[in-house]
């Protein structure tokens, strides 16, 4: 395998730059996923039916919560990936584990707000209103969800194996795709969220 | 008669078939290639071209381009013309291959003959884009002009008050509800001519298509929203109608008649109809609803009064709670319904 | 420790935090649907154009021409389809 | 025995029975077989797991041509039924699971892997790579493939087909109006493929914008790397949209949603809408690389570089941007009003422009040249005038107000399949004829395949041109019988004597096959076809590094420009080649993901949740797994270079 020293850890053999550039495709193809579904949302989201509109049920607290949460672990993974660029392996685990923290407590925020959401009859099955607002929101979430299993297993490789150009690669590119719900969280915080409760 | 234009048509086929084979000879690998024969070739395929374009002349017979109304009418000129058009470009694509592979069969090169390297060429490439993109934007031109026409009301017409006729559909019935006239019927509609129709469609169940291919064509009739097709009878005479859109089993034999009558008659039928028809109540439209085949009925009142249609109010955006009693039988539940009806119609 | 606080990022933290607060905007002030509208678009768009440039380094290798095609076209498409969808579903109808 | 009662076909029949005894005497004399001849060890190491672009692509190969008689035979049983008025060859439910079943199979798991199936034989070797970017990934997406299109096969013998059109629109096909679990197969089963599509994308795009040899720009790609590159970037981006159409399909069918239902707020039509916009591109997704394979074949036997090489690219790019701008076209008759469909129809037309250059450039690259009619250019011949036919018809449907009349009628049917069948399907065996000796090492049979070539050629005709005039006569599609007083009789016995002809014209290809491995000769070169692009300056067949010396790249013809102008290929000593590890987690995967599926169409909630888990566990492992490859020594490749030579 050649290693080119000259680029950062991530980037320094050929396997891993076809890995970040398939990431990004990927990632590409998440804009159309979550579209698709903000597609069905805007066209759904009048389609209330007996059940509640977004007006009634949004509620501004545990959304400004999970944004600002989101907001800052996108920021300190990024520290991490700037951290681990510099060498410095501890702080770059510190900073993952922030992330990955922080990422719990958006998802527990949202849990409690999906388990209110059906407490005050929003439930999957209330309209078609609710189903798409759960399932995009669901969508995210399980995406969050996946992502702190696929941290954690991360984590673990670099403080086993330290940071090699294959780990270096994989907490770059699960960087990339926490940023990426970052972004898709901003978008729903303003087209589902702000746009519902104007 | 209907039958035997069709197997003129099916002769002609075969004569397109002859000449195919024709012009198949020239792809069969031969050695001894004449010049002469060559002519006859493309003999052939001329005769071919214009045996398409007569069989195409022969259509004027097929129900679509035998229009009976306006509607129609602009739908046939423009399904015409652009058989026209389009059968030019054809034309061009065969005559081009048909010339490439007769002059430029390796059988013809001498045999150390090397083709050219050609990149491309401005003049035809901007010419191969050009007379398409003019062709497209008049065929768009068209296109629009006549999509404005068939979603208004039919030219000719808009000075005459149109009849409104909400034709909803079931599993597997058309129910045609005259509000004005206060009837309705099942399965058969009779409409006046020389006066624009305006037909509400909407569906108790999956997304039918109402067409009558010599009125117009076809709209959606969906659960959710009332759509509006505006249609206009010329010509007095029986026409098909059917749903175009599969809706489960009893899609076939989902259609109905069309009588178009002067406005007369069309008004002694509505007598004729409050004099002897039974009252429509909201049990028997509801027995009407289950999924089966139903013969020709007839019947005074309209079902709009107890089931509102899907619009205004009841429109798609807030309604729900009065569709959902309807759907939820399985389609097995009138399989004797199916059956025993199925002479009817 | 101050070598893993770049500057660069952390004023990309701020303005996406400041950006947070204009879009909230819509929720505490009483405004039109299309200002509103305006701003929430304006603010999204400008935050997810940090994220990618300062966050997930879109512009810093060879790969960069693709890396932005891919996602020009992604948002192009995805535009097309909620707008198309919008238009076709909705608006058309009026 | 509530429990197994749901496995019951709902609506059976003789053949269904007929079928469920075939399968099983099929498996059987596969596990007996297998382990007779000792073959599960070969299966395991050289098949299942392997990870060869080349392997990959035959196993793609293979299951599209088992998928295209399981659908042609339902083509065969629907024109059978249609043949004559009022015919009871089938009942209404039949045909309504026959024809439904016909489409899914045929555009899904036919169609797409006969394009997957070139795509990975053919681009790695176009470009001089050794392999994909990422080889596992490339694994993953042909089992899922595999396993989707297999789960979705076992409908018709376990729990009943999906019967509510390929189209599957809702609400006909949600709980209210279809009680069986055909639809919920058909939810799942083209989930699980269309993920495996998606990665093949990502995977496509990354290999062609990476892994080219030196020296080759993407202005000197040969134009099917050109047309994959394109059709995969379309996957990349339709894909999704299926992905969460299926997934609102699933919730609304096994968890009582209301996204298109006919209450509670829930819109049928959005159905629709997010249907075409994956559907439409898939048919470019479909035509794209099929152009590409015309495009190599007509220029290789008119001996001619390919004419207007730039606008061919130019107009592919216009037609992807494009393909995501018109599906509005697929229900024209919605009623969204004049102005909506005014402006889909201007986009629908308008792609008529980009493709009537390809058609042009085709036919001026005949141009001086020296034709030479094989079977590849035969088919390629035979797909101008034919196309050309369904092209224009797709112009006249574009006109919307005239589609109100088109829409739903054999008219639009006849339309799609001249075509599909000339576009797609002639490609695709334009290229498995074309690219047979780079697979296999021996050439099919000249003579039986132009005679192959005429009978589905004019069979194609024969079979839709009749479905014009009686779509225009007012045949609507998917109906299961007609009364004779409508006339569309005699039309229609027309349709089915070209459907036989079609028939005749695959069996010839089987037999084909079976002559060919019989009596062909294995004494051909790399290069028997004189082509023009890199994947013929390799062995046929391809030893598994493709290329013992990476190949540099001067032209846009590399191989023809090294023939004619002395260019040199391979330059310097062999030196050690890199090569990934078979692996069987795709496999085991895939197979996981069968279950997965088989327990959601079932509602078998733990079996689900088990799965899942397994599903999980695998990326685990994958993630945690140490795996850098493998090394060809120098030795070796010396070994089986002087091999390969040696059999020229």
């Amino acid at each position: 395998m050649k290693i080119d020293h000259s680029l950062p850890l991530e980037y320094s053999t050929e396997e891993n730059r076809l890995k970040i550039l398939g990431f990004w495709i990927f990632l590409g193809a998440e804009i159309m996923l979550f579209g698709t579904l903000f597609a069905s949302y805007f066209t759904l989201v009048d389609r209330i039916g007996s059940g509640p509109s977004g007006k009634e049920i949004f509620e501004i607290t545990p959304v400004l919560i999970e944004t600002i949460v989101l907001l800052t672990s996108s920021f300190t993974i990024g520290l991490g990936v700037h951290a681990m660029r510099i060498g410095r392996k501890k702080a770059m685990m510190s900073f993952f584990v922030i992330t990955l923290l922080l990422g719990l407590v958006f998802l527990g925020v949202e849990i409690f707000e999906f388990i209110h959401y059906v407490h005050i009859g929003a439930g999957l099955q209330t309209s078609a209103f609710t189903a798409i607002l759960l399932s995009t929101l669901g969508t995210h979430g399980l995406h969050v969800t996946f992502g702190l299993f696929w941290g954690l297993f991360i984590l673990l490789q670099v403080k086993k194996r330290g940071l090699t150009p294959e780990t270096a690669n994989k907490s770059f590119i699960f960087s990339l795709y926490w940023h990426f719900l970052d972004v898709v969280w901003i978008f729903i915080f303003s087209f589902v969220y702000l746009k519902g409760m104007m | 008669m209907f039958i035997r234009k069709k197997y003129y048509m099916i002769v002609m086929l075969a004569c397109d078939l002859y000449h195919l084979q024709k012009i198949v000879y020239m792809f069969l690998p031969s050695k001894n290639l004449e010049r002469g024969i060559d002519l006859k070739r493309f003999g052939a395929l001329l005769t071919l071209v214009f045996t398409i374009i007569t069989v195409l002349t022969g259509c004027e017979s097929l129900l679509v381009l035998d229009p009976k109304g306006p509607q129609a009418e602009v739908q046939a000129n423009d399904i015409k013309m652009s058989i026209y058009i389009m059968s030019f470009i054809v034309l061009v694509v065969f005559g081009l291959l048909a010339y490439m592979l007769i002059k430029y069969r390796a059988s013809k090169q001498g045999k150390d003959y090397e083709p050219p390297h050609i990149e491309g060429n401005i003049v035809v490439e901007a010419i191969c884009v050009g007379i398409p993109i003019l062709i497209v934007a008049f065929l768009s031109f068209m296109s629009v002009k006549s999509n404005y026409a068939v979603e208004s009301t039919p030219k000719g017409y808009e000075n005459k008050k149109p009849l409104v006729v909400y034709a909803t559909s079931s599993n597997w019935k058309w129910h045609f509800s005259y509000p004005e006239e206060n009837i309705e019927t099942v399965n058969y509609l009779y409409i006046p001519t020389n006066r624009p129709i305006e037909f509400k469609l909407y569906s108790h169940g999956p997304i039918t298509s109402f067409w009558i291919p010599q009125l117009g064509g076809q709209k959606y009739a969906m659960a959710d929203m009332v759509t509006t097709l505006h249609l206009a009878a010329d010509v007095p005479g029986e026409y098909m109608g059917r749903n175009a859109n599969f809706s489960g089993k009893g899609f076939a034999e989902n259609t109905f008649n069309v009588k178009a009558m002067p406005q007369d008659e069309f008004e002694d039928w509505v007598k004729e109809v409050k004099g002897t028809a039974k009252p429509l109540t909201e049990q028997k439209f509801n027995e009407l609803l289950e999924p089966g085949h139903l013969g020709q009925l007839t019947f005074t009142g309209t079902h709009l009064g107890f089931l509102p249609p899907p619009e205004g109010e009841n429109g798609g955006h807030n309604h729900g709670s009065h569709n959902a009693k309807m759907g939820t039988e399985k389609n097995e539940a009138s399989e004797s319904i199916l059956e025993s009806e199925h002479n009817h119609h | 420790m101050k070598e893993l606080f770049p500057m660069k990022q952390i004023l990309g933290f701020v303005f996406s935090l400041l950006l947070t607060v204009i879009a909230l905007a819509v929720y505490f002030l009483d405004m039109s649907f299309s200002t509103g509208m305006t701003i929430l678009l304006a603010t999204a768009f400008i935050q997810a154009a940090v994220q990618l440039v300062v966050f997930m380094h879109a512009g810093e290798t060879k790969d960069k021409g693709a890396i932005y095609t891919n996602v020009y076209y992604g948002v192009f498409i995805a535009l097309a389809t909620v707008f198309g969808t919008l238009l076709t579903m909705i608006w058309g109808y009026n | 025995m509530d429990f197994f009662d749901r496995f019951a076909i709902p609506h059976p029949s003789l053949a269904i029975y007929a079928s469920m005894v075939a399968i099983v005497l099929t498996v059987i004399a596969i596990v007996v077989g297998l382990t007779y001849f000792k073959k599960w060890g070969y299966l395991w190491r050289e098949w299942l797991t392997t990870v060869d672009h080349k392997r990959i692509g035959i196993m793609y190969l293979i299951s599209a041509l088992l998928m295209l008689f399981r659908g042609g035979v339902d083509a065969l049983m629907m024109r059978a039924q249609l043949a004559v008025p009022e015919n009871t060859l089938l009942d209404a439910q039949h045909y309504n699971e026959v024809f439904t079943t016909h489409g899914v199979v045929m555009i899904l798991f036919m169609a797409m892997p006969f394009i997957m199936a070139l795509m990975n034989f053919v681009v790695p070797l176009q470009i001089g790579a050794r392999d994909v970017a990422f080889p596992r990934l490339n694994a993953l997406s042909f089992w899922l493939f595999f396993f989707g299109a297999m789960l979705f096969n076992i409908s018709f013998v376990v729990g009943g087909s999906p019967d509510a059109g390929w189209t599957s629109y809702f609400p006909l096909a949600g709980n209210e109006f279809s009680t069986s679990v055909g639809t919920n197969y058909y939810m799942i089963a083209i989930q699980i493929a269309g993920i495996g599509t998606l990665m093949t994308g990502i995977n496509f795009i990354t290999t062609i914008l990476k892994m080219r040899a030196p020296g080759m720009t993407l202005m000197k790609m040969p134009m099917f790397t050109w047309s994959s590159l394109i059709a995969n970037v379309i996957i990349v981006f339709a894909f999704p949209v299926l992905t969460v159409a299926l997934a609102m399909g699933t919730l609304d069918r096994l968890f009582g949603t209301h996204f298109f239902t006919t209450n509670n707020g829930g819109m049928d039509m959005l159905w629709a809408n997010l249907f075409w916009v994956w559907g439409h591109p898939e048919v470019y997704i479909l035509i794209l690389p099929a152009f590409g394979i015309y495009s190599e074949v007509i220029s290789t036997f008119a001996r001619r570089n390919l004419y207007g090489y730039k606008s061919m690219v130019a107009s592919m790019v216009i037609i992807s941007l494009l393909s995501f701008l018109v599906w509005v076209h697929h229900f024209f008759t919605m009623g969204q009003g004049a102005l909506t469909n005014s402006i889909f129809s201007i986009t629908t037309m308008a792609i008529a422009v980009p493709t009537g250059v390809k058609i042009f450039n085709w036919l001026f690259t005949l141009y001086k040249g020296k034709i030479e009619i094989t079977t590849p250019m035969l088919y390629a011949l035979l797909f101008i005038p034919l196309f050309t036919i369904g092209g224009v018809t797709g112009v006249m449907l574009g006109m919307s107000a005239a589609d109100y009349q088109y829409h739903n009628t054999m008219f639009l049917v006849a339309h799609f399949h001249m075509v599909i069948i000339p576009g797609v399907v002639f490609a695709m065996l334009a290229g498995l004829t074309y690219y047979w000796p780079k697979m296999f090492g021996f050439m099919l049979n000249e003579r039986i395949g132009k005679i192959t070539a005429w009978t589905i050629g004019i069979s194609t005709l024969v079979a839709f041109m009749p479905m014009f005039f009686t779509g225009l006569d007012g045949q609507a599609r998917r109906m299961y019988t007609y009364s004779e007083s409508t006339g569309f009789g005699p039309l229609n016995m027309v349709s089915f004597v070209g459907a036989i002809g079609l028939a005749i014209g695959f069996i010839l290809l089987v037999y084909n096959v079976y002559y060919s491995i019989r009596y062909a000769s294995r004494d051909i070169s790399a290069d028997p076809w004189d082509a023009r692009t890199l994947e013929w300056a390799t062995h046929s067949p391809v030893p598994e590094y493709n290329f013992a010396i990476v190949p540099h790249v001067k032209s846009e013809e590399a191989l023809w420009d090294a023939k004619k102008k002395r260019h040199i290929l391979f330059q310097g000593n062999y030196e050690k080649i890199h090569m990934p590890n078979n692996s069987g987690v795709p496999f085991i995967m895939g197979s996981i993901f069968f279950i997965w599926g088989f327990a959601l169409v079932f509602s078998l909630w733990p079996l689900a949740i088990i799965a899942t888990i397994g599903i999980l566990a695998c990326m685990a492992h994958r993630s945690m797994e140490i795996d850098h490859g493998r090394y060809i020594s120098v030795k070796e490749i010396e070994e089986t270079e002087t091999k390969l030579r040696g059999a020229k």
